[in-house]
Parts: structure tokens; C-alpha cells; sequence
């Protein structure tokens, strides 16, 4: 039995296992599944300001080893999270965070500030990469100014821990990687979903009501590796990885390539009790291979 | 109620026709309650084309046997695969999934469930379970010929069954909403799965005599369990996902152009 | 039978199929399986000014529903190509298209200016994309100032149709395809390659000798459907649509989103007769949509 | 040699051990020409992990009851598929791909046909062609234990047949380099297949000897057939591709660091 704690900054996780964003919903929805205490934490749904109805049906198209989503961060805003659900997940034993979605730089601090009072939230992801929403979403992810702009003004409303998560839709993600870094992020997360699109060729329509949507799942996972890799090498800050992460073999691959901890998205669907199979899973390899301590893995990868 | 992840073992695989199969599942332990109209996720295994599990309609359960049934009908790999498989394969499921079919208040209300095509599937349990719980059932069932038509003796079990066929192979000619049963019967519940525009036509109907109604709709879904928020339909109440606030719903909640 | 007629710019094409660059050889390698003459056109191998060894060995990873690649350009120079391949090829009664790679300007213009000579070679496609190479490929597609400059030069110096490939690992395609198009591109195709990486986790190293490698497959068909439809909205010369397509339904799509011909690629290798039966699976669409000609499919998405 | 995309039908699956399968296929029609070192590019169907074709040697051909023998090492989803294949199904190659062993030219010559692992496979198919030319054939086949030392018998019929296991259980205990049949032998012409390591003691040993020496080998690959460029290995002329310039190759013209 190896030691599978590890730190994101002042992030304390039982192990490197966490549930992304948006396929987790709040992880209630997986408690009749297992024991969701068990994994190092859970990314809660992207959360707004205010109530968001998202996109009209059909929002979801699957696709060879993956699958199309235009969710369209449907929530029922700040308020809402704060007064009704976090006192029903607040008292689950595992970090809680809350992805923070918006519009403008203004909806951004807002919410950070109002998430500062809540006493087991110890962290929040930025997400200025949600390919799904008009205007803000992955528009922030994806030039280096508007990232830093973004996260300057979060860091300075918000205290605790802030983890900024990647558009992978763009030519140098180490570049937006630096700029997030220098204005204060303490963590960086990625991938978010590429932006992709399906097409129903008998009925020749788009698939998705938002015509394209945001690409997740296995097929994914080779850009996602390489982006964490070449992230992991550009930063000093921790990086959590994720995209594509079925199995602890896939895991390991993110660690390896620099990640200090990753989160399981889509495969959640597939299997309701993946993550604390992965958890499992790593411990298995850490044995195997005589490491005491998950840390060595991170970013072991021999070139 | 609580769900869970099986693996449940094919113990018949009765090919209907060859567009459908009726599975009969089983399991060494005791199936959990399932109530009618609750659906199951379904892994599909050996189908390189289907990432996601399929979400499959409870078509009946026997607990005396512990068999749980569901019924396929063939539209992609997906369910080719299931409607192929072997017995003594296993089939891995999240279940029970979803709300299920509300009962009238009444016990004297007249019942009517209409199915079409595989909408058929969960009617079949509901209908055991309103004759079990005293009301008299009546099925409209409704295909495109004779051979769509599945084990009616099955349903007979449970009602009386009226049939529709579109090129009048058996039962009526036509569509199910112009069945002569249902001109001067003043149904109170009615109950219907099928194609949306089917279930459209049935709720006009059901408005039109002032009858209750519910729908079970067929959204595509990627979790079944209320996570992705992939499954949305329209509703008074806003976006409510199919899989845990449906797929029930009572058409006055729905903001169908009916 | 429909018509399956359709132009390129001056390019003349007897149906939109085409095989794609680096995965159909130089044709003669599947001519035991197919009659080649039957598709549209042929992309032949990366062709680069001098002989090129390629990467070493491994140069290949499985990944989901796709592959990795780092071949590198392996290649025997534009002379070789000219004097010992060219009079092998040139009777295929199709059109034989060059992709020309180079690692500087200076070797794109010379390779271009040597094959302006090849009566039997309607075409060049520049492949400003190629993400194997560590000095130029990819570099160049990546931003629209050297993109745009490329073009140029090529454009001066080469008299037939001119293709630029584009690649899609950028943050906005449809910018690089405007750039391009402005100095002079004929047309565009894409996508190449996504850039990606492969790990064995039990080795703990990369799989690939070059570390990253290009993506192809149905795995990217999503990325690629999209990027074609946002290129097809904001060009005006004509876009070829690859990534991805296994079957007569994927190029539909791509035609439907605004490709007026599509490449195959990484499908030859899992059916070495796919192209074929993609050109009747088009035909069949077309008559059961009655459809007089496969140009009325093209862009003809409803939104 | 003209290459076929052909569908052949599974005639019978021998299960030699929990990893080793032999499979028996048919045609209808008569099968091409294969020379021994040859081998297909097999699709795998219903494995959702398996996107390539795998590359599989021609373990035997028997032209008189057209039979096609392969011989599958279970390491992955695609030979696991492959290797449970039911009788009646078939099986999509390309076939046949690359190159093939070389004869001696003296037909006195002693040859000597090394083997590990899966590796035996081409060997059986060789050792029939040599025997047929009029050569005495030798073959040293090595494995870990006795259960993975495959059908014996065959190889017996066309040559004598000296084992090494790495436990003792059958032959000699060791590796094949170490089988007392190489010490005072000297063998003119040797095949060699295998994991890397045995291929190259074996070429190691065969340059002590001053023997030629042919190896196949098993580079991963994409298409087979010469168009990706992926399959390549560093020669004396440079990247070669395996698939169509190999498997089989002369030691002397590969930069082996032996
Ligand atoms: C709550 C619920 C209960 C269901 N119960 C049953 C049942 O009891 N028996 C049964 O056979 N099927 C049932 N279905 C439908 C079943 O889930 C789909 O037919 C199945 O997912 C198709 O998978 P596939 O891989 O075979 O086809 P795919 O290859 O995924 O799709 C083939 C074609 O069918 C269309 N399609 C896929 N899913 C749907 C859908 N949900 N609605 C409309 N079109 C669709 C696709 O657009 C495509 O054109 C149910 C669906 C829901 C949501
Ligand atoms: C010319 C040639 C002839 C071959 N003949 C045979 C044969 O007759 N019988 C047989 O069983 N196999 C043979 N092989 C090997 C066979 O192709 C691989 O074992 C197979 O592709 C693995 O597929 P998989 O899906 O089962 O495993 P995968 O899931 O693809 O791989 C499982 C593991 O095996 C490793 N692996 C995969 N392919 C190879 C390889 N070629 N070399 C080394 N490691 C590999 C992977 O890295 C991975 O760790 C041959 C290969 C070549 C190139
Ligand atoms: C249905 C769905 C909804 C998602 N919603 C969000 C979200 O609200 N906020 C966010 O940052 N990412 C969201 N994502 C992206 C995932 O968190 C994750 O970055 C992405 O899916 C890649 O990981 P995966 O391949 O493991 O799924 C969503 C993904 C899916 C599939
Ligand atoms: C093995 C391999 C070699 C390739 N070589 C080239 C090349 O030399 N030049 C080029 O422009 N693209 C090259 N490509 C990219 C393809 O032409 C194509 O753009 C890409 O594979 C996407 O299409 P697909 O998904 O249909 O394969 C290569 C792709 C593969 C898989
Ligand atoms: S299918 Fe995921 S919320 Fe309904
Ligand atoms: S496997 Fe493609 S060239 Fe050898």
C-alpha cells in the first residue's frame, strides 16, 4: 500500500483522483455507485453568477471514442449553490470545488468573492474555457491577455486555492499556461473539450442545437497528454491533468507527463465507479513497481 | 431509490422478428424494486462504434422467476449487438433508472396505454402492475404490419389489446389515434410511449376528452443519472432532465405544440 | 448515377474522393486491392527538396480510435521523385497531386519550380502542417505572417494549382485559411494532423522515438468537421475536407459542411479498398436523395 | 505476388494453452501463393480497442485441403479477439504481405531453424518448404515451460526438433543459445524468430560460426503494405520498411549492435 496523498499547492488530496466538471454533477448523483469520500475530490458543476438555462435539446452527439456535449453551463447560479446545495454535499469527506464560469470579468469576481465565505469549498477552477456559451467562456482561454486579465482580477477577490482550467483550442497552450501563472494561479488544469461538431449526413443537419459542442472522452487523449506534458515543462506550479482518462494505465500516463493529480470526465458515464477503481488502480501500479509514494510518479516520464 | 450497477445474465434471447429481441435477464441475487416505466443504462460490450451505454426501457419483470425483460429493437450497432447476444453472456446495466407512471386516484378510472413501435416496451410492466392494483387495462397497440406486432398474448395477460396496423395486417388500418375504441370511450388516465409524433397525437386526444396523460419520452442520454445534463426537454419548470425527472412526464408539463 | 463531377478550381476532378498524403503511397501500392483510376485524385507522399531518412523507429502508436504517426517525411527528394517515380506514376488516369514539404521557404519555392515541369502533375499541395518535423512543417501553418509568406513565394513561383494544407493546431483556423488565401492559395485542405502523444506506462516512456506525434483517425473527425465548416464560411476558393473519414456517410459531412472534395487517409490502412466504396456510397446518397449532382450537396447543411 | 483482401472462414479453433491459439481457415475459392516468411494483416472485428489491423505470420498452408494455419499469442484485445474466434466466422486479411525466407543455394547445406515464443510461427510453414527442396531440416525451438512449447508433432514432420525450456520441464533447461545442438555443429544457413534478445544471440552466435543468417522480424505496423512508412528498421541502405522489404532480413544488412 503506497502513499497516495499529494498536494495541489495548499490542496491536500487523499489521492491524485478527482471527477471533472460538469460529469460529476454535485456527487450525489454517484453515491448509490460508491463511496464518493474515497477519491482526492470532485469538481462540481460549472457554476455562474446567476441561473443559466443552457443550450436547447439535443445537446450531446457521440462520436468515434468520445462525444460531442453543448451543455451550455446550465445551473441555477451562485446563490442557489451557496444556499441550497452546498449544505447537502458540504460535509462529504473530500475536497469540494466549484468551477466558476461567466461572461465578463466582472461575473468571474463576483462569484469568486461569494465563494470565499464557504468554509468547505477549499478551492475553485476558473473555467475561461467552455466552448459551449456565446459570449466569455473558452473567448478568455484562448488569448494570453484576456486570460491574464481574467485571472488577476479573481486572484485578487479570491483567497483560497485557484486552479485555472485550459482551452486546448489554441496554438501554444504553454504560452496561456505562463500568463495565468505569473498573474497567480495557483494551479493549472486541462484539457477542457475541443471544439468539434457532428452532422446528421440522411437528415443533413447539424447534430447539436448549438450546431458544434465541446469534444471529450478517449479520442481526446493523445492531444491532452501531450498538452499536459508540454504545460508541466513551461510551469512551476502543479498541473492537474485530464482528457480521455479511462482507466489507471491512463492516469499514470498524465502523471508521468507532469501532472500532479488528474480527473476523470466522460468515463464517469461509462462507468459510474471508475475513479475509485482508478485510485485502486494506481495504488496496484505503485506497488508493482516498488514506488512508496505516488509523488515519484509525477512527471517520471524517461525520455 | 437506490440504483445499482448489475451484471445481469441472458437467460433467453426469443428473436421477435428481425428487427426485435426480447432478452430475458436474470441474476444469481435478488433483482432490486423496479417500478414501470424506470429504464436501465445498458454497457454494450464488442461494438466498437457505441462509447456510451444505451438507455433500454424495463419491459416487464417477474420476480417469482427473477427475469427481468427487455425488449430491442435493432436501429444501430448498438442495439445489434444487444439483440445478438448469447445466453450466458452477461449484459452490465445502472438500474432502476428514472420516474415512473403515476397511477390514477381513482380506482374505477378507465385506463388507456398506448404504445408504437418499441414504445411498446414499457407498457407491458405497467400494465401488470394497474391490473394488480385493481384497474381494468386496456392496450392500443399500434405498428406498421402484423410482424411488428409483438407477443400480444403477453399483454393479453393483463387487458384487453387493440391493435392498429398502417397497412392493415392486423387489428384497424391506421394509426393508432384512429382506432374506432377510441371514439366514444371516455378514457380518465392514459398512458404513452412511442415515436414523438404518435405520442403528440395521443396527447391532443387526451387533452381534447379531458383525459390525464402521461408520455415517456426517448431523449439521447449520456449518463442516465442526472450528471451530464445531456438529456433536457422543455418543460413549465425549465430545462428537466429525461432521466430523473422523466422520462414521465404529464403532458401539461411539457411545452409540446400539441 | 448521379453526376459525381466537380472542379477544384482548374483542378478537374471525375469524383470528389481523393487519398491523402502520406497514407496511399504513391497509389502503385494498392493497385493489387483497386483500380486507382476510379478515385478522383491521388496525394502522393511529403516531398521534400533533398532525400530525407525520416524519423527513427518507433514511429507509430494505436491510440483510440486512431492513430499517432512521426514518420518524419521519409522520402527520397524532389530529383528522385521527378526521374525515377514520376514516369512510374504518370499514366494513372487520375490526378496525381505532390504534397511538398520543406524546412525553409527557400525549399518549398525550388521544390515547386522543379515540378511546374511534370505535364501529368495538375497540382501541388503545400503542406505547411506537418507537426514530425522539428524545423519548419507545422511552424509554418501556425501563424498567418508565415503562412501568408510561404504562400507568396510558392504562388510566384509555381504556375498550376496551388493547395495549402492547413493545420489545425491553432487557435483559429478560418484566419490562416483568409491569410492564405489572400497571396494566392487556389484552394485549401484540411486538416493534417493533431499534434498528440502516446505513453506505455508500464515502460514509462514514450512510445514514439520523436516523443509527440500527428493524430489522425475517426477520432478526430469531430475537430475536423468543424474546422472544415468554419474555413468553408469564411473563404471563397474551394476547401478539400479530411480528418477522419472512414465511409461514403463521414465525407457527406464534410461535404454538406462546405468540403467540395475530400481526402482519405489513415481508412486506407484498415480497408486498402475504402475510397472505392466511399465513391459509390456518395453515388447511392445522391440517387436516393435525388440529387443530380454531387456539387449540390456541397455546403448545403441546414442550419 | 499479387495481394488479396480476402474474408477466410474460422474451419477449427485448437486452443493449445490459456495464450496460445491455433487457427485453422478456409476459403471457397482456392488460396493464393504463399511463401513461407510471409503474413497477413488481419482486421479484428468487435474488439472497441482494436482500431488497426494486426499483423499475424502464416504459420502453415495446406494447398490439398486449402487450409490456412495461424498461430495467435494472446498479448492484447486484438490477438484475445482473434484467438476466441467461434468456428464459422471469418476473418478479413490482406494477404500475403512482405517478403519470404531464402534457400541455401547448396542443397548439402545444414540448416537450422530457431524459434521463441510466438515466433515459432513462420518456421513451421519454412521448415515444409525446406524439407519439400530437399534440405534436412533442424529445428530448436525454446519456450519458458513445456505448455508453451506448441505441437511438437508438427515440426516432426519435417525435421528434428531440439527444445530448450527455460524451467527444465521439457528439452534442455536454458535458452535456445544454449542448447548443446550448436556446440560442435556447423550449420550453413540459419532462420531465426522471436523475441529480440534470442534473435540476437542467435545472430550473434550465427556470425561466431561464420553461418548465414536470416531473422524475421516484428515491428509494429499500420497498413502492411509499404504506403505509411511507419514499420520501418535502420539497414545498411537505410530506413527499410519491415512490412514490404521485410519481416525477413539478413543479418548483414541490418546496423544490429550484435
Ligand atoms: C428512456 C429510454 C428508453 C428506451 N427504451 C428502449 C427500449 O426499451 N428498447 C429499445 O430498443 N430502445 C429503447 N430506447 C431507444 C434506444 O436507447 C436507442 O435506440 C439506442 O440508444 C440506439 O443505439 P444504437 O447504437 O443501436 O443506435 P445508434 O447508432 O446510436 O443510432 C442509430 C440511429 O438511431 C437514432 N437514435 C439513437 N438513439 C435515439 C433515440 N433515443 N431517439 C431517437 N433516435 C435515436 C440515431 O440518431 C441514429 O440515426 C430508449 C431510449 C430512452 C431514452
Ligand atoms: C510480421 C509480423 C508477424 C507477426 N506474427 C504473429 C503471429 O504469427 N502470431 C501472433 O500472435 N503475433 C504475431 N505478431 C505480433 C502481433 O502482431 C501482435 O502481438 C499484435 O499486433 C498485438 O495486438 P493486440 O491487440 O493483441 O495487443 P495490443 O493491445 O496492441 O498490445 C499489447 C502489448 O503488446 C505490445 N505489442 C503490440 N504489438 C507488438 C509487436 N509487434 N511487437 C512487440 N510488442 C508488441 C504492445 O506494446 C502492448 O504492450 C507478428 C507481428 C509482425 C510485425
Ligand atoms: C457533459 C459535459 C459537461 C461539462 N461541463 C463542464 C463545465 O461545466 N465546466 C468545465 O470546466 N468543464 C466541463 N466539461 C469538461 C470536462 O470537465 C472535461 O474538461 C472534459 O470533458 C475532458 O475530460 P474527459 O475527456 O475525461 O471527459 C464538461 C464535459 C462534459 C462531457
Ligand atoms: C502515416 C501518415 C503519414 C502522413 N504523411 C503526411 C505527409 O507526408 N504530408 C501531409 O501533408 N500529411 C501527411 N499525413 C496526414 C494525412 O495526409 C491527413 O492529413 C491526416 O492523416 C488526417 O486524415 P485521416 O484522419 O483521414 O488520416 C500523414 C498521415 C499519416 C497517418
Ligand atoms: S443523461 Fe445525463 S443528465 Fe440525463
Ligand atoms: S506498415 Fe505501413 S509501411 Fe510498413
Amino acid at each position: 500500500m503506497a502513499n497516495l496523498n499529494i498536494n495541489i499547492g495548499k490542496l491536500q488530496l487523499k489521492n491524485p483522483v478527482m471527477t471533472a466538471s460538469g460529469t460529476f454533477g454535485y456527487g450525489t448523483e454517484f453515491s448509490d455507485f460508491m463511496d464518493v469520500s474515497r477519491i482526492g475530490g470532485i469538481f462540481v458543476k460549472g457554476t455562474t453568477l446567476r441561473d443559466r438555462q443552457g443550450n436547447p435539446y439535443p445537446r450531446m452527439a457521440e462520436t468515434p471514442s468520445g462525444m460531442l456535449n453543448a451543455v451550455g453551463l446550465q445551473n441555477k447560479g451562485a446563490d442557489y449553490f451557496i444556499n441550497h446545495i452546498y449544505p447537502t454535499i458540504k460535509d462529504i469527506d473530500t475536497n469540494i470545488i466549484v468551477n466558476v464560469s461567466g461572461s465578463t470579468i466582472e461575473d468571474y469576481v463576483e462569484t469568486a468573492e461569494m465563494l470565499n465565505s464557504l468554509e468547505k469549498i477549499p478551492a475553485i477552477e476558473l473555467n475561461i474555457s467552455c466552448p459551449n456559451v456565446k459570449e466569455g467562456g473558452m473567448a478568455f482561454g484562448t488569448s494570453c491577455l484576456s486570460a491574464a486579465q481574467v485571472v488577476k482580477e479573481v486572484r485578487r477577490a479570491y483567497k483560497n486555492e485557484l486552479i485555472v482550467k485550459l482551452s486546448p483550442n489554441v496554438t501554444d497552450i504553454s504560452e496561456i499556461a505562463l500568463a495565468v501563472e505569473a498573474e497567480g494561479a495557483d494551479s493549472v488544469s486541462l484539457i477542457n473539450t475541443l471544439l468539434g461538431m457532428a452532422i446528421n449526413a440522411e437528415k443533413r443537419k447539424p447534430i447539436l442545437s448549438t450546431i458544434t459542442g465541446g469534444l471529450s472522452g478517449p479520442a481526446v487523449k493523445p492531444i491532452a497528454l501531450r498538452m499536459v506534458w508540454q504545460v508541466a515543462q513551461a510551469v512551476k506550479i502543479p498541473v492537474i491533468g485530464l482528457g480521455g482518462i479511462m482507466n489507471a494505465a491512463d492516469a499514470i500516463e498524465f502523471m508521468l507527463a507532469g501532472a500532479s493529480a488528474i480527473q476523470i470526465g466522460t468515463a464517469n458515464f461509462i462507468d459510474p465507479t471508475v475513479s475509485i477503481k482508478v485510485v485502486d488502480g494506481i495504488n496496484d501500479y505503485l506497488d508493482r513497481h516498488g514506488y512508496k509514494s505516488v509523488s515519484e510518479i509525477v512527471g517520471a516520464l524517461e525520455i | 431509490m437506490k440504483k445499482y450497477m448489475l451484471d445481469l445474465i441472458i437467460k433467453e434471447n426469443k428473436q421477435l422478428s428481425n428487427q426485435y429481441s426480447l432478452l430475458i435477464l436474470t441474476s444469481p441475487d435478488k433483482l432490486p424494486e423496479i417500478l414501470p416505466g424506470q429504464f436501465a443504462e445498458v454497457r454494450v460490450d464488442g461494438s466498437p462504434t457505441t462509447f456510451l451505454r444505451r438507455p433500454i426501457s424495463i419491459h416487464y419483470v417477474d420476480y417469482k422467476l427473477n427475469e427481468l425483460w427487455i425488449l430491442i429493437q435493432i436501429v444501430g450497432d448498438g442495439t445489434k449487438r444487444m439483440a445478438e447476444m448469447n445466453v450466458g453472456e452477461s449484459l452490465n446495466m445502472l438500474i432502476p433508472l428514472g420516474n415512473s407512471f403515476n397511477f390514477p386516484e381513482r380506482k374505477d378510472a378507465k385506463v388507456l396505454l398506448v404504445g408504437g413501435g418499441c414504445g411498446v416496451a414499457p407498457l407491458l410492466y405497467l400494465g401488470a402492475h394497474l391490473k394488480n392494483a385493481g384497474f381494468e387495462v386496456n392496450f392500443l397497440l399500434g405498428a406498421r404490419s402484423k410482424t411488428d406486432l409483438l407477443q400480444l398474448c403477453e399483454y393479453e395477460r393483463f387487458g384487453n389489446v387493440y391493435t392498429t396496423t398502417e397497412d392493415g395486417t392486423h387489428g384497424e388500418r391506421g394509426f393508432v389515434t384512429q382506432h374506432s375504441a377510441l371514439n366514444n370511450s371516455n378514457f380518465d388516465y392514459i398512458y404513452t410511449c412511442g415515436p414523438t409524433p404518435m405520442m403528440k397525437a395521443v396527447a391532443a386526444y387526451a387533452l381534447k376528452i379531458g383525459a390525464n396523460c402521461e408520455v415517456s419520452l426517448e431523449n439521447t442520454m449520456a449518463c442516465g443519472i442526472g450528471a451530464c445534463l445531456c438529456c433536457v426537454t422543455d418543460t413549465t419548470d425549465g430545462h428537466l432532465c429525461v432521466c430523473t425527472e422523466g422520462p414521465v412526464f404529464n403532458i401539461t408539463k411539457l411545452k409540446w405544440q400539441i
